[in-house]
């Protein structure tokens, strides 16, 4: 059970913003969200970045129900 | 320090007026404003997405680094996020020093950083329907000219 | 395009707002404020004399240059004469243009030459005594910067 | 006969601002001025410009009774 925030054209192409999912991991999370084949491909696209409890990582890690992961897509800047 | 995050519209000279009261031993302040453009038209509402406790914590640490690498007194950036109508302004930043050198390289090189690095994500919307904003080749070349050995 | 010298003090950020208002091309305003340093006690006042009629002409000649040579939309320059105290003012300049780098380029030029090319006579008072001042290398060595073969 | 300015630390070393004097050209306003040897040597010196009704002038130029005459010592900056 983790939150899961998505920014910019991610919230745009999954039609939501913000959801509970259940994923003990960032990989089991991003296999969750395959379920939508065009966000999955989207959030495996150049330069996204992806946030734990606000803190970029870029390998895989732990998620606990108190988890947020954020998927950022290419910032655009000020 | 500052730095503000907010939907509310602000006057970036009251902004000023705070920042270069009481400074008695400041020489220098250099400020910038970023406006949005109407482009003609073609952009009727200009759009910012933040993440609230992650986009400001990265600005704080920007601010943090250019403070210590120019030698500044004090910074300030105020940011809007939401929808933003032309005219209005966009971002607020400014920079006091002893000297102007410092200052000016200071604000200029926050702004190459916020205009290509920051988290934001930017939607204009216009006549023809909305589009995302990245940041321009300019403004990444801009932001790499103050890249350093030392830095990422 | 404004420049005025006055004895009055002026406050930058009022002088931002009106500048910065019903704005709707105008993407970036850059600014920057000169003021008063109290050097610890070592200066209690600034005496700044212009040529009435003979500074103001050459101030606004170069803003003039500045915004051909950097494309800018708009520009001000107030600049204080007579006696100033620490902490106050002594000079604002804003330049507006569409994109960030050519208002930013342009505050810094007109700010480079203000201080070491403009015609005025500073007069520094403090507790030891007054004594005439005069553009450090510093600023001789930035205002050359901006020189170039077609120029003076 | 040309209104005379003087400017910085010239001011200070002449003891007057502002003073018409009877000079039909620069040459002979310098030549009248030079009474006052500590001034005439300052105005002499490098980087010393002269205006005549507000344009700087290089050479020797004639002077009416409505001639403003303004010594400029290096300029300070603002």
């Amino acid at each position: 059970m983790a939150r899961v925030l998505l920014f910019g054209r991610f919230a745009d192409i999954a039609g939501w913003r913000e959801k509970t999912v259940d994923a003990a991991s960032l990989s089991a999370l991003r296999a969750a969200l395959s379920v939508d084949p065009r966000l999955a491909e989207a959030l495996d696209g150049p330069s996204v970045q992806v946030a734990v409890d606000k803190a970029l990582v870029r390998a895989d890690v732990a998620l606990t129900q108190a988890s947020e992961v954020a998927f950022l897509p290419p910032m655009s800047g000020g | 320090m500052s730095v503000t995050l907010q939907t509310a519209p602000f006057d970036p000279g009251a902004l000023l007026t705070r920042f270069s009261a009481d400074r008695e031993e400041t020489g220098a302040i250099a400020s910038f404003t970023g406006l949005a453009r109407a482009e003609g038209g073609q952009t009727t509402t200009l759009e910012l997405e933040a993440y609230e406790g992650f986009t400001d914590l990265e600005i704080t640490r920007a601010v943090d680094a250019a403070i210590h690498r120019f030698g500044l007194q004090d910074a300030l950036v105020v940011h809007r996020i939401g929808p933003i109508a032309p005219g209005e302004a966009i971002v607020f930043v400014a920079c006091a020093a002893a000297h102007r050198r410092a200052a000016f390289e200071a604000c200029d090189q926050l702004m190459d950083w916020l205009k290509s690095r920051a988290p934001f994500w930017k939607k204009e919307h216009g006549p023809d329907g909305s589009r995302w904003i990245e940041p321009t080749d300019r403004d990444r070349t801009d932001a790499a000219r103050w890249d350093t050995e030392n830095e990422q």
